[in-house]
């Protein structure tokens, strides 16, 4: 469990105002809304599949917010709801994928929920198979030295998916030409069943960076403050031409894989309870009530508006159109 | 005998097959604690413990490279490809590795390994989780590729493939899993891989498929009967080595071929059965040899309309049967 | 028309698509200061610079995937995959993301992004240097794949592939590289992907081939009409996307048919040829189609009687063709 | 260039007998007598193939003696001739193979030159893609565990390699299950033409054990004593089921990459030149010399009897015969 120390942090001396900490709040709750509102969907029998960010929304929304939104680019993984509403997408976007219908942004109904991709908002479409996106995230980093442009690229996975074989080869590729990517890694200690110790070896993804000549990182992913301050040096450096970071940021998957998951055959529900302690939106809030932002009255209102957007996307969603099934065939090739 | 279901068939087959013999082992992801996340490998664990049924870093070229080295070594590891759509990252092992070991050692060495990998599509998959992957490696000489449709093949062909001296694809249809059921001996027994079956007897229209698509074309053939027309139905069950026996002779049997399968059409395996049977079968032939495929785009997508235009289904092949009988 | 070699081409259209678009670039193991280990890239790097001709460090997966990446967000990357046998590490960018970006993003996004890639075998590279790897890729939609067997093709498909829209893999036999030369204009053209061409106008027997086989089957041509066997031989210069209509029109002028590729016989190229004449030129046939590839074992061994048992050449064609006309 | 120093270590304090260092000499000089007859035989026009151990003897030599060859494995690359020399391959068996002859027990001439596999000596049959063996290795390890043996695994290949998937893969695999494997990289400067700088990112290979949890070492390559010193604490700790090392050896490359390359076009004579003064065989032949143990006298001697056994070998493989056509077809399947 993540035992860093929350009240080191100020978001003042971060450069952050009172509204922006009050709109990452509000990003992190959306982000949970949305997703509990994909399971209820799910186990109404509404929507096929749900997977989730529950846990990992400090990373999330902490990590978007130190990006720039008007011209870095995102490789998301599966996960990252926090993130692309940061960068642009709305419940409704969300829930148009979730329902898998036409006017879905991400895919046009193709994909399943959780695939982004928005070239409204520079996200790079995502696929299933985990890792490949950490490749393409290096190849618009270099694509923007040959264009002189001087945007950053982050790219996220897992812990797991980290061991892959593209996740070594991108870490020394931008390692060798120095590109402006931050790789993060939302470490949030299982990989489906298969828990950190069986899966990384050493237990240290941040220490993998010191492999490739650049620095490694590990936050407390249950605070979006201490996320956004490594974020932030990470965009710096990058944008300075000093290359790459790699970040682990340390979270607790709080809900199943995803939909099709049982988690009880392989975590007991003490430790889970247990890690619910450290959820960032629990985390955020008392930060945010102690400096004086937040009142449990306010909280209720934000929570009342993020329901309102929740329920009118999810009623759009479900109304809107199916694509035709001559869609199948479009898009194969130009 | 008792009925079960295709993915307990699976289970059977592996659980027999490492009481039967101590080199048998399992690897890949989930297998172990949770059983497989279709289950497939499910009280193993218990049974067997960690070592023998062991949970790997979620990285599948070293599943299969670590396997194929454990191989080489004189073991039987069964590797399991959570999904058929992520053995993409195991090509290189797969192609250059277990396939060429045995020709490139002159003989010297082998690589008895088995890859089971759930695939196809009718799930709500979308493009990622309902691919068939088979059309990738059926042209790889020193792979054998088994693709059963129905429990009892299931268990035979998966103890057949454990046995083999030589690398296995063996890919389970995840749609079949809890689908398809039937009476399974709970006795040991294999299957020759490599040996298509007559699943139903015809004289007017030859079907040759596997996997879903071969129950969907028994349903078709049901229905046609009533409406007179009688369909002769061949599972390949192996794709390589093609039994070309039984290509032939069923071609034979009603001059009218319809060869179906749920991977896209073009490059896929229908391809090279249909060139047999252009070369060898040629003079039997009545009709233009006709393939019912999936269509010639990346992958099934997620949204139900989509879905369901990409499915072969039992309307579709009684409809192409229909034209072929008419022909 | 100065006369030029066929890797002069490939090194030619590089250079022109360059100078004609910023947005092209380059990348590659050993393309940049040793100009490519076939000397592909000679001169390039000091033309346009290490950025644009970028030297990788010795990953498959990353030079596809970086590309893949570049492509996306604009550029026009051309990656040289330095023998194709290697392509392999890099199967799942190229069949999961480089395929599959348009159509998983219902248009949004694309991949211009061509991989240029030595194969095949006659040239002393043993199992992992000879290989054809095209039946990996020719089932996967979504890809573009080109194999021209001439310095004049070369240039103006390969200039055709980079400025495509879509993921092509441009295939390039290493054998021809300086054995085949001819004339090529020296002003800016390119080839339409998709379109087969008729490299020999005949009577009796039609041929269908691509790369080096295709000059083995005009050679056995050419002795045959001494023989007296007129021969019509199609070079199909684009596997996918498969130029249908040129290759229905070649099986009528003649009724008999021999598909010949150096890639192994089953799961090869010449099952979907094939498989799309016995259903859409059915009628047209005169005898069985016949497919003359290289042999169902892993690779082209090093050993010089090994290695020439497996390759075709024009005396195994000229058989073939004989044993069909007097069909 | 490798600046260790070299008089640190004495070949008694390893527990290496005189006799043993002698015949690591002349497995040094074996090997590179039978590779510069290869070079010969290809400008010659009689083989078409050569891909060299040059400069890379004293790694793969200390390496070698440092394991157990009664039961330890091997899953060398292209340039370890001198390794499978001392595991037991002979001069003939190389030239069998450099001639693609019948008998040639790696292949049965199916590979070229420098496929090592040789069932007898417990050495993996290796194909041309680079990296795919280090896979292999973990596999054998693992089946040791699986079998309770305790054979160690010595894998090796080059600093160009290691940037490949598979290496990582590899490397977090054993990690993860603490198995006995002995990760070796020979970083003779360059990938074909792209030298270290470009290639791995940090320039530090044996610094990415760190990230897995294990051991990394750096040693001269020039210095077999050095190497056979970090390989034996390597196989006793792998043997202890403490798990696996990196290793790490610095060398050179002092020939083209294969006969196919011309490597004036991406490096100067004079560094070529500067880096013969650390051969190996230069710098061992002066230790044993300091030590009394050679005289010149005793190394022409030396000389002699390995020149003849190449003379042999050469003769016998050149008139060997090749395989029949139909050879073509078997081994296909069992
Ligand atoms: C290449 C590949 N293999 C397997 C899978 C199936 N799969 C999906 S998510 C997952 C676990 C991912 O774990 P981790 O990387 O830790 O991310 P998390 O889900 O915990 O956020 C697996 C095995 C996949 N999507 N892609
Ligand atoms: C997967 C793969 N890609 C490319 C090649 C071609 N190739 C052979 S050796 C080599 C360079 C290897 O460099 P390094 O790993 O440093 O080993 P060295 O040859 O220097 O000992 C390359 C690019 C290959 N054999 N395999
Ligand atoms: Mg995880
Ligand atoms: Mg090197």
């Amino acid at each position: 469990m993540s035992e860093f120390d929350f009240n080191e942090l100020d978001h003042t001396e971060l450069g952050l105002t009172d509204g922006q900490v009050l709109e990452m709040y509000r990003y992190m709750l959306l982000a949970r809304k949305i997703d509990e509102r994909m399971w209820l969907l799910n186990r109404a029998g509404k929507i096929p599949f749900v997977i989730s960010c529950q846990g990992q929304e400090g990373i999330q929304v902490g990590a978007a917010f130190a990006l720039d939104k008007s011209k870095d680019w995102l490789c998301p993984y599966y996960r990252d709801l926090g993130m692309v509403l940061v960068f642009g997408q709305t419940a409704r976007d969300n829930m148009l994928a979730a329902f898998a219908k036409k006017d879905d942004p991400n895919s046009g109904g193709r994909q399943m929920p959780g695939h982004y991709g928005d070239r409204r908002y520079r996200i790079l479409s995502g696929s299933s198979p985990v890792t490949t996106q950490v490749l393409h995230a290096v190849g618009i980093a270099y694509a923007g030295i040959l264009e002189k442009k001087d945007h950053v690229v982050l790219t996220s996975c897992g812990e797991g998916s980290s061991n892959q074989g593209d996740w070594h080869e991108a870490c020394n590729f931008a390692g060798v030409h120095n590109l402006p990517v931050i790789f993060m890694v939302e470490n949030n200690k299982y990989a489906i069943s298969v828990p950190l110790t069986k899966q990384v070896a050493g237990g240290d993804v941040s220490a993998r960076a010191q492999g490739y000549g650049f620095p490694g990182v590990k936050v407390d992913g249950s605070n979006p403050l201490a996320v956004y301050k490594v974020v932030k040096e990470a965009a710096e450096r990058a944008r300075r031409g000093e290359g790459p970071t790699l970040i682990e940021a340390i979270s607790y998957r709080l809900v199943p894989h995803s939909s099709d998951d049982d988690d009880r055959t392989y975590r007991t529900r003490e430790e889970v309870e247990a890690a619910r302690k450290y959820d960032s939106l629990i985390i955020f809030k008392r930060y945010l009530m102690e400096k004086g932002l937040l009142t449990e009255e306010k909280d209720q209102d934000l929570l009342a508006m993020v329901m309102h957007e929740v329920d009118e996307a999810t009623e759009y969603a479900e109304k809107a159109p199916y694509p035709d099934p001559e869609d199948l065939y479009k898009h194969v090739y130009a | 005998m008792p009925v079960i279901s295709y993915i307990d068939a699976v289970t059977l087959a592996l659980k027999e097959e490492m009481e039967r013999d101590a080199r048998v082992f399992i690897l890949g992801e989930d297998v172990g604690v949770r059983g497989g996340v279709f289950r497939a490998t499910a009280g193993l664990y218990e049974q067997f413990g960690e070592k023998r049924v062991l949970d790997t870093p979620l990285t599948e070229s070293a599943i299969v490279g670590v396997a194929i080295g454990a191989a080489a070594y004189g073991m039987r590891p069964v590797a399991e490809i959570q999904f058929a759509d992520f053995i993409m990252p195991a090509v290189n092992q797969i192609v250059s590795e277990a396939a060429k070991l045995r020709y490139r050692s002159n003989g010297a060495w082998n690589c008895p390994l088995v890859i089971r990998a759930p695939y196809g599509g009718g799930v709500h998959g979308a493009l990622y989780h309902s691919q068939s992957v088979e059309k990738i490696f059926a042209g790889v000489p020193g792979l054998k590729i088994v693709m059963p449709s129905t429990p009892y093949d299931v268990k035979g062909l998966l103890k057949a493939a454990i046995r083999d001296e030589d690398p296995v694809l063996f890919f389970e249809h995840k749609r079949c899993y809890r689908l398809i059921k039937e009476e399974v001996p709970e006795e040991d027994y294999t299957i020759p891989i490599g040996k298509a079956e007559v699943k139903r007897e015809g004289t007017d229209v030859t079907v040759i498929s596997y996997g879903l698509t071969l129950h969907f074309a028994l349903k078709a053939a049901e229905e046609l009967a009533e409406e007179g027309i009688s369909v002769h139905v061949l599972d390949l069950r192996t794709l390589i080595p093609l039994d070309k026996e039984a290509v032939i002779e069923a071609v034979a049997k009603t001059g009218k071929v319809l060869i179906i399968h749920e991977d896209n059409l073009t490059g896929g395996f229908a391809g090279e059965v249909a060139a047999v049977i252009a070369e060898e079968a040629f003079f039997e032939l009545d009709a233009p040899i006709r393939r019912l495929c999936g269509p010639d785009v990346p992958a099934m997508p997620y949204s139900p309309p989509l879905e369901k235009e990409f499915m072969p289904s039992p309307e579709k092949i009684a409809k192409a049967i229909r034209e072929l009988a008419e022909f």
